[in-house]
């Protein structure tokens, strides 16, 4: 007898097995990207101010503090929804610009980035485009 | 090993370190395709117990969109992939007598029922594909479609198995004594049936 | 193993199959039928593990775990069918 | 140790714990920033210190998986390195990389710094965990290469052993998985579905084939099992692993913008991730008490079984408490997150490459184990580090639900900063435990310049 339990074929289901749920993950990615433009709001992109909020974005490393659809750091609120919990996007580039440089004695605050006009709207749009992105209703509430 | 001892694999616990509660007397194939077999059916136990909550918070919707699916397809596969469960099971069984020719014939007729399956399936997911129903569709659809085409997955690897396990057959790989692969292979086709029985009546049928 | 055996096996598996499908194309719902056709799939599956899949040779630890798993599963399908009658 | 070669593993492990140690600082320093709010501010920001936090660790990972890799694929191939050289060099430019990228993090505003490396060429910066410049994360591809090659080249000159492939399979795809962190597409949701990729893919998928080889890799040594069964269990752990987190990715797409099957897909697959990391400890224990020899290296035995313990409490236990979307959907982005990221990289990572080190430093230093003293010592810093990050995951955890209540739950849902306010003493609880940590990693680093007895190799 050749063994009940042999390693060569625990081997072989391993690059087997493998194998078979790594195709079955590529088939819903390929279903995804057919779904996903109903979702994404990718016509939006056409505005170049996106795409320069999401590097302004990036290379400000806002992800370091603050999560965007509940993906970042948990240090400072959500952002995916942001343009509507304080109502406008006007009211966002205010907060941006108003925050001390030096900080706030005790608190936690966010830095003082120093943004020009056209950055502050270039991410105003970034952060407008994310909070109509279709997330399947999450957050639960305004809040985030 | 003559065939009627040949699955009560008789080992002596202390020479295999783990798994020894589950080595003893296990079911004919390897214990590794055992263990494979156990986590397929704990995914698609869960799969399946998932589809039936939803349904029960959705019974409207699931009952209005069940009767578009094609039953006949459905049992037609059933019936074909029984019968391909039965050629394999034939197929070991004739292996055991050392009928290496009808063993492998066995085995053909059981990959050309499997295959029926996927082509019957394939005419089923085009009609559906030009009827334009996608994942997004609805929560049914979103199901139905899951469901199956992760079971049609599992299929094509049986599948692959299973000619694996005919061409070792024809090139002399097992013999009455020894054909511990064949029944690996056939343990594995056999949970791709079974877990058939249960989806077929759940996402074609029951109402 | 014996052939015939097998056979008479493969043989009920289709006439079971044959049923559940007439039961479908009759449109019939509600209770009894779910029931019937539960109780064929229950059928068919520990025929298909005791029989093809050969657990009647294996120890009663692998039977009632394989066998326990096609019960669960079964038995949370009918939980929810019942609960959304 | 039987190969000269294996040598080159000794400054991977120290470059490793020198990380270790920066890597739990700067964790402190932002454990406090969550109660002191100003705290270092206007200087090392909260973001600041969390990239030195988070890419000190996975750097620190990874150069401790270079080190196993380099001490054990010798021993496992039965052959010299191919070039010992190449892994010298290859240190020192590692972490010089790194060094520089930490002093870029904390000399110069991120935006500098992005603008001084040539993000605008290529954007890949500002992304969790990939806050990398495009020069590091080029370096680390070159490196990673020049690995793989020294190593593969050394596994095809010698014996293949289901240790050393699977090993080579788990850093190939660690190197091939990091390739998506120069995808960053204008659209959010392809963006964040592809980053996935990198992450996820990377500690719920090819870094467990990782773990899995180094600790049957030491398992075999400590206890004296027989390879074969080893092996065996190894792949069918492995099998486990990506059978359930290549579609477990799916747990991460409930809330991004990708469609709702994934809820159900992610959901199912990454429920039934807990049970690889089960199944590894069972492996540990089993073949502990199966032993066939009683090991010198108690302290090596010790972090084994932590391993396993830690790694299935970490990223089963704590995994599964909120993979499912109906939960998932209000502990998303939550202290919760934050409980189950700590025990799990600890669980799983840490204490794998501190087993390796454990086992693997005291031969390099040219005996069979450290003295009975030095050991003690070790194991003291085991308890103190797992007890302490067991707490910080329990403080966290409550913070977490807190959190939830208050923000996401209640009829009334307070603003976020007002509910971090009431969950402020939780916050403080962590910062001590933090602290009990950070005395248990110097009691740590202290055992090894603990004198006594020791055993010859």
């Amino acid at each position: 007898m050749s063994g009940s339990f042999t390693t060569t074929t625990a081997r072989n289901i391993f690059y087997g097995g493998t194998l078979f749920f790594l195709l079955v993950f590529l088939a819903l990615t390929f279903q995804n990207e057919q779904i996903i433009p109903q979702r994404d709001q990718r016509e939006m992109l056409s505005n170049p101010q996106i795409a320069a909020g999401k590097k302004l974005w990036e290379t400000n490393n806002c992800v370091g503090c603050h999560t965007l659809l509940g993906e970042g750091a948990y240090f400072a609120p959500e952002l995916g929804n942001v343009v509507v919990r304080m109502g406008s996007k006007e009211a966002v580039k205010a907060f941006i610009q108003s925050r001390p440089a030096e900080g706030v004695p005790g608190r936690r605050s966010m830095p003082q980035f120093g943004f020009s006009d056209q950055d502050l709207d270039n991410i105003a749009a970034f952060l407008d485009y994310v909070s109509k992105i279709n997330a399947a209703k999450w957050p639960p509430n305004v809040q985030g | 090993m003559s065939s009627n001892t040949a699955s009560i694999a008789v080992q002596n616990p202390a020479a295999r370190p783990g798994f020894s509660l589950l080595d003893r007397y296990h079911p004919p194939g390897d214990l590794a395709i055992w263990v494979f077999i156990l986590a397929e059916l704990l995914a698609f136990g869960v799969f399946f117990a998932v589809y039936a909550v939803a349904r029960m918070k959705n019974v409207e919707l699931f009952n209005a969109m069940q009767p578009n699916l094609d039953r006949s397809a459905g049992a037609i596969n059933t019936v074909l992939l029984l019968a391909a469960s039965w050629c394999v099971a034939r197929a070991v069984a004739a292996i055991e007598h050392g009928r290496r020719a009808a063993s492998a014939r066995w085995l053909v007729a059981g990959i050309g029922c499997g295959a029926g399956f996927l082509v019957v399936k394939l005419f089923e997911y085009a009609a559906k594909f030009a009827a334009g129903i996608n994942l997004a569709t609805n929560d049914f659809y979103m199901f139905y479609l899951s469901l199956t085409f992760f079971h049609f997955m599992h299929v094509i690897l049986g599948l692959v198995i299973l000619v694996a396990v005919w061409l070792k057959t024809r090139a002399g790989a097992y013999s009455a004594a020894d054909h511990h692969g064949m029944e690996t292979g056939a343990a594995y086709w056999h949970m791709v049936d079974l877990v058939w029985i249960v989806l077929f009546p759940l996402v074609y049928v029951m109402r | 193993m014996n052939a015939r055996r097998l056979d008479l096996v493969f043989a009920f598996l289709v006439a079971a199959t044959g049923v559940t499908w007439v039961v479908g194309e009759s449109g019939s719902a509600g209770p009894a039928a779910v029931a019937l056709i539960l109780g064929l799939a229950f059928a068919k599956g520990w025929l298909v593990i005791r029989e093809f899949m050969v657990l009647r040779r294996a120890s009663l630890l692998w039977n009632l775990i394989v066998g326990g798993w096609l019960t669960l599963v079964l038995a949370i399908i009918a939980l929810t069918y019942w609960k959304a009658l | 140790m039987q190969y000269k070669s294996q040598a080159v593993a000794k400054p991977y492990f120290i470059g490793a714990l020198a990380l270790f140690v920066a890597q739990i600082l700067f964790g402190l320093v932002m454990g406090l920033q969550y109660v002191v709010g100003d705290f270092l501010f206007p200087h090392i920001p909260f973001n600041v210190a969390r990239m030195v936090h988070t890419n000190a660790l996975i750097v620190w990972l990874l150069m401790g998986f270079m080190g196993a890799a380099y001490y054990l694929v010798p021993e496992e191939s039965e052959t010299e390195l191919f070039s010992p050289k190449l892994a010298i060099a290859l240190f020192w430019i590692f972490l010089v990389a790194a060094g520089l990228t930490v002093v870029g993090y904390l000399t110069v505003p991120y935006a500098t710094l992005a603008k001084m490396t040539g993000n605008d060429l290529l954007p890949t910066m500002g992304r969790e965990f990939l806050e990398q410049p495009l020069l590091t994360k080029m370096g680390i591809v070159v490196v990673a290469l020049a690995f793989l090659f020294n190593i593969t080249m050394t596994v095809l000159k010698g014996r293949k052993t289901a240790i050393n492939t699977v090993l080579l399979l788990g850093l190939w795809g660690l190197a091939v998985m990091f390739l998506f962190s120069f995808y960053n597409p204008d659209n959010v949701v392809k963006d964040k579905f592809y980053w996935w990729w990198v992450v996820h893919l990377w500690v719920e998928g090819v870094w467990e084939l990782i773990l899995g080889a180094i600790l049957a890799f030491v398992l075999i040594k400590i206890t004296g099992v027989d390879r074969e069964v080893i092996e065996k269990w190894l792949y069918v752990i492995i099998t486990l692993t990506l059978v359930t987190g290549i579609i477990g990715t799916g747990h991460h797409y409930y809330w991004i913008g990708t469609p709702e099957y994934w809820q159900v897909w992610g959901g199912i697959f990454s429920a039934l991730e807990p049970i690889p990391f089960f199944a590894l400890t069972l492996f540990a224990f089993n073949m502990v008490n199966r032993r066939r020899r009683e090991h010198p290296n108690k302290a090596a035995t010790l972090w084994a079984l932590g391993t396993g313990v830690m790694s299935f409490l970490g990223a089963g236990v704590w995994g599964f408490l909120h993979t499912l979307a109906p939960v998932n959907y209000y502990t998303h982005g939550t202290q919760i997150t934050a409980a189950h990221g700590h025990m799990a990289f600890y669980g799983a990572y840490v204490m794998v490459v501190l087993t390796i080190i454990s086992y693997a430093m005291p031969l390099l230093r040219g005996r069979a184990a450290n003295s009975n003293k030095a050991q003690v010592a070790e194991m003291w810093s085991f308890w103190l580090m797992t007890i302490s990050i067991t707490f910080i995951t329990l403080f966290l955890t409550a913070a977490g639900i807190l959190q939830v209540w208050l923000q996401r739950v209640s009829d009334n849902p307070m603003p976020f900063m007002v509910a971090q306010d009431q969950v402020a003493l939780f916050y403080w609880m962590r910062e001590w435990t933090g602290v009990v940590f950070l005395v248990g990693l110097v009691v740590y680093l202290w055992s090894f310049f603990v004198k006594g007895e020791e055993k010859a190799a």
